[in-house]
């Protein structure tokens, strides 16, 4: 076990399975001589060459491409996309090949690929470097989406998606890389995707959330225990498959239940649970389901204070839930 | 036939690079496809199968450059109307017949995609949705993990002038280029996507010029003959088998029949136009080409159909009275285990 | 008033707004000279000619990346996508372009722009000719969506969504074109987007749906009756944004609800629905908030019993039904 | 200066087709593009800016290129280091410091894009994101209703090297071609994106190349001599405005500063190879042939750069002061009513 942060645990995830297999390449644009421009695959082209940490051409969708095609092949590609911002013009070739070909082949040919990349705000990073895209994904069946929330979990939940034979989307929150510190063993070990977590125990309200929103309800928690609201903090991890008992077993508990997610409101990761939730623990609920998000707005304009207007935080989890706890 | 006025044949076989032998062979891939493509057409419109794409005019240009392939180790990445390749690449008629009825036994994905949506592991044929381009950077993908297993593979990728205007053939191509793959872009220029001719596609109307910019050789062919075809892709699998990267060879091919079992060609395209089409349909040239060079006469060409005639229709009796998919299934095999 | 199928609706509206607004084009693959594959464009290349009526190449982002263009130098667009399974490639262009145009440039760009795709299943067009694509489009802020189920409805939205100055996305179920017919006005009307209207009323139960989708609930509403079961039919018209007022007030009425999509369950449009009815009709729910859609598969295969397997209709609204008032 | 040895300075200026006056406003604007860029940088470092692509080395290309446009009529499709283009298009030093400094008066976007995200529509220059290629095809169609409309306006689209292997350009020139568009195409090649050198974005680094599987002309042009520049584009922009189609015209510059200030371009490049390029920086080179034809001297050119300087000082003093967006307005404006 060592202290690190969420970004430490990334490459040694990546370090590991390359090293432990040999099928398994990176490619990415400015991920080689360069190190990534976070920094996450810095090293690894020095140690593992140019054949398997491959810088892409300016081309998400020919890259994502490739990887699919590499992966019917027999390898088990791991692309970066520099931003989830930019996992769009790739948005076919995920949706209608990488997703679906398992099914559409009747099983013969599997696509084991991981595509990485950092998403969320906070960082200033405007409207194009700070979207959440989880729930575009988590709707498309055939697809794995995993938002880790802490070292331990990235790197354990990174190994696990590489070793998936399906394609998984690996989101890490970009404010998290170097903010998130936590223990992580050194050597080998999985954490298994579809699994969520509860992160505290409470008995009057569950949060729920994933990524980097966990550690603002885990903050939120801390004040509104302060004022007697004893909160549960359940902690997805995978968005899609969602582990549906282990919030249905939280919410049976509580009969109140907050989603908590930075991606906008409609249509986000926090729709889906909310509806799971009304449906399957509705004998249950002592209070309407809730949800913290960001406004429906084009993701998270650059001027500080225009961000800051629109990042939810701990603040408006409070509320919530005292609004909810009062209910 | 036209196109074999003034040649020698025997020169023109030569340098070809093939044999009689592998000349009758081809030869009979493409009466093959035709049959089967005719006769899936016509079970279209017995309603007996849901939809067809014709491949009748192509049937040169997509045998004669699977056949320049090492079919048990290359892979292709086909697409709707590739049958010809399929066949080559060792798919029988009655796994094609399987495909076209949707059955359970259909290797392509039993049942689960639209006739004539190929894909087929054991044959290395990489499989093929319906979104036209995508497979252009999976080509280079199958080759670039070639290349890093040292695989020694050769992959070929079949798509349209029309879907070369996506931009994954700009990605696909590039990326190729640069990591100088083992893969062979094989475009078919038939001139239309649909209804759309091959002027409003690009106002260079052949795509072979676009490979200089991506840094490797392009040609156009005639993809009416299979010998021309057969030798041109020849040379781009052995640069490729040898390191030397990426070729885009384009054969200029006709489209003699609708787009699909869907379309009506005459609200676009004149009869007189589509009659004067057929005068170049690559089957009747090749036949005479092959009588020329003694390699057939009318009764070995009446046997030859005959036999592909009775291999046909016994795969559409097999495939008709195979069992369809169980609805059950329709619900697994999402993901992975 | 005359009797006319959804496919001649669309035409009309289509007809009328090209022959009102001069800045008003269509472009698509085959549109042109072939009139659409559907033929839902027949004969506009003869009346408005081939610079307003225009064959595209085969490059869906291309296509509506020219659109947009086009849209911010003053003309309106309309873009006919082949089959909603390939308005992918173009996704980036309409998420990180056409949806944020008008925010980012702080509302000096406006993109009066649309998208019309033929949509849904049943008629053995396999994996890639048979897809609901809403739920995409309905989570991102600056899009509207628009799924007409009738006729009138067809023709009078889609000459607001063309008079619209935001991208509208307006998809068509393709199985509709010819089976749904109703009453259309010859002139010039239209019907707002984002609001819903109840096509049948009833006491016991909503069935909140859109698209070919509001038929097979009116058809389960009418074995229902039989049964004593007396559903009200909401049809939203527009998915995104949501027209919560009347959904609510359906819902508060009846206390029970279930949406009804052919998208695929997960991260649908009913989910979002349900969260909301979860948080805003909580006290008036005897019941929990249900889904019948598509199972959780990559669109519908190809074989007629697969698909059928799948497709969900009428029965399952009315199992649900059965359930639901049971409770 | 190395470029300038050997040639006739009054010759190279006539061929040109600009007078003196002319190529002393091009010199100011590109002075001013430099000072707005340096400038801009050091508030980065001060922590004063939060973000800055420089655009040292591309002053040339991008103000010859924006200055052989109608700038009344044109339009400009601009990429994060079109700075000089802008300042020929009309956008003031103080504007593109409310834009660097997110102000709410900054009418790129009023603070909701990161800097240098240019859009100004009283200007003529369409909105860019960050996602990078997505303006190419946008370009085409703002020139396709030129067309429609009849406007006789050009639309010049910027791009670099690294954005045109997006699909995007691809579909974007191929109909640009198809339709004959009033547009050009501007790819400032400086040889990287980010980190990633030309020769991984394609094994043939000239992107001009690309044009003629488009069917329209492409040329390569030295874009640290803005003469030179000019004159290319000059005669692209009458070719596009007389209905002759677009011209894909590729400019070589030189990136002198890292990618953006996130960039620490020391990680890919050594410090010999980056002082090697400073050698060819455009401005002193400029400079020297404006002295060389008589139209420049020590004097002079003082008075322009102290001008320059204390425009852009007051520019950053005014914008530092101008008010920020109002956190209320993050809420409106995602739907035009
Ligand atoms: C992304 C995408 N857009 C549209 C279609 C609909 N479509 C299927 S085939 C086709 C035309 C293909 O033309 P081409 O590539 O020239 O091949 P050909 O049919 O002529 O052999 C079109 C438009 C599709 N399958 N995929
Ligand atoms: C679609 C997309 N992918 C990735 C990025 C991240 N990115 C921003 S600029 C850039 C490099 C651009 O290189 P080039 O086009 O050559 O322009 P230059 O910066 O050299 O002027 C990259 C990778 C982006 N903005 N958009
Ligand atoms: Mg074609
Ligand atoms: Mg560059």
């Amino acid at each position: 076990m060592s202290e690190m942060r969420l970004i430490e645990a990334v490459r040694d995830g990546l370090r590991e399975e390359l090293a432990a297999d040999g099928s398994v390449f990176l490619i990415g644009q400015d991920i080689a001589v360069n190190g990534g421009v976070f920094r996450v695959t810095e090293g690894l082209l020095e140690e593992f060459g140019p054949e398997r940490i491959i810088d892409s051409p300016l081309a998400e969708s020919g890259m994502v491409g490739v990887a699919v095609g590499a992966a019917m092949n027999g390898l088990r590609p791991v692309v970066e996309i520099q931003f989830a911002d930019f996992i769009f013009p790739a948005f076919n070739q995920l949706v209608s090949e990488a997703a679906r070909m398992y099914y559409r082949t009747n099983g013969e040919y599997s696509v084991p690929l991981v595509i990485r990349a950092p998403y969320g705000g906070g960082v200033r990073g405007g409207l194009y470097h700070s979207q959440s895209v989880e729930a575009y994904f988590a709707h498309v069946p055939g697809l794995k989406v995993v938002v880790p929330s802490s070292p331990y979990d990235a790197k354990g939940l990174l190994k696990a998606a590489i070793r998936d034979d399906n394609p998984v989307l690996f989101f890490e929150h970009k404010l998290a890389y170097n903010t998130v510190r936590g223990e992580v063993p050194q050597g080998d070990y999985t954490v298994p995707i579809g699994k969520a977590v509860v992160r505290r125990e409470g008995q009057q309200l569950s949060l729920i959330s994933y990524g980097l929103s966990v550690h603002h309800c885990l903050e939120a928690a801390d004040t509104l225990s302060a004022e007697g609201i004893d909160c549960e903090v359940v902690d997805l991890r995978t968005v899609s498959p969602l582990d549906t008992a282990t919030l249905l077993e939280s919410v049976k508990k509580t009969g109140r239940a907050c989603i908590v997610h930075e991606d906008n409101l409609t249509g986000g990761v926090g729709a889906e649970v909310a509806a799971i939730i009304a449906k399957d623990a509705f004998e249950f609920l002592d209070a309407p389901v809730q949800r913290v998000a960001a406004p429906d707005v084009p993701s998270f304009p650059y001027s500080p204070n225009l961000e800051d207007a629109l990042l939810p935080g701990p603040p408006d989890i409070v509320r919530m839930a005292r609004e909810l706890s009062a209910y | 036939m036209p196109a074999n006025d003034g040649i020698d044949v025997d020169d023109h076989l030569g340098e070809s690079g093939l044999d009689g032998d592998n000349a009758q062979r081809i030869y009979r891939y493409m009466l093959l496809a035709r049959a089967i493509s005719e006769k899936s057409w016509l079970l279209t419109r017995q309603g007996r199968v849901l939809f067809s794409m014709p491949c009748d005019g192509q049937e040169a240009a997509d045998v004669a450059s699977a056949y320049a392939l090492d079919t048990g180790k290359d892979f292709i990445v086909p697409y709707a109307r590739s049958l010809g390749a399929m066949l080559v690449k060792g798919m029988t008629a009655q796994e094609v017949m399987l495909n076209m009825f949707g059955k359970a036994a259909d290797p392509n994905s039993g049942g689960r995609q639209m006739p004539m949506h190929w894909g087929h592991k054991k044959l290395g044929i990489i499989s093929m949705g319906s979104s036209v381009g995508t497979t252009i950077p999976r080509a280079s993908g199958v080759a670039l993990a070639s290349k890093l297993k040292g695989q020694g593979a050769v992959t070929m990728v079949y798509f349209g002038e029309g879907s070369a205007s996506e931009g994954d053939f700009h990605e696909g191509l590039a990326f190729a280029g640069v990591h100088r793959l083992p893969v062979v872009f094989f475009c078919n220029n038939n001139g239309w996507a649909t209804s759309v001719p091959v002027s409003l596609q690009s106002a260079e109307p052949q795509v072979s010029r676009r490979a200089e910019g991506y840094g490797f050789p392009g040609l156009t062919v005639d993809g009416l003959d299979p010998l021309t075809v057969y030798q041109a892709v020849k040379t781009a699998v052995d640069r490729a088998r040898s390191g030397d990267g990426p070729t885009l060879v384009e054969a200029t091919t006709i489209r003699m029949m609708p787009h699909s079992s869907s379309d009506n060609h005459l609200r676009y395209r004149s009869q007189d136009e589509l009659d004067a089409e057929k005068e170049s349909d690559p089957l009747p040239r090749f036949q005479n080409l092959l009588v020329s060079a003694g390699l057939l006469d009318g009764e070995s060409d009446q046997v030859l159909r005959d036999a592909v005639d009775q291999e046909v229709e016994s795969a559409i009796e097999y495939a008709d009275a195979a069992p369809p998919p169980d609805p059950e299934t329709a619900l697994t095999g999402v993901y992975a285990p």
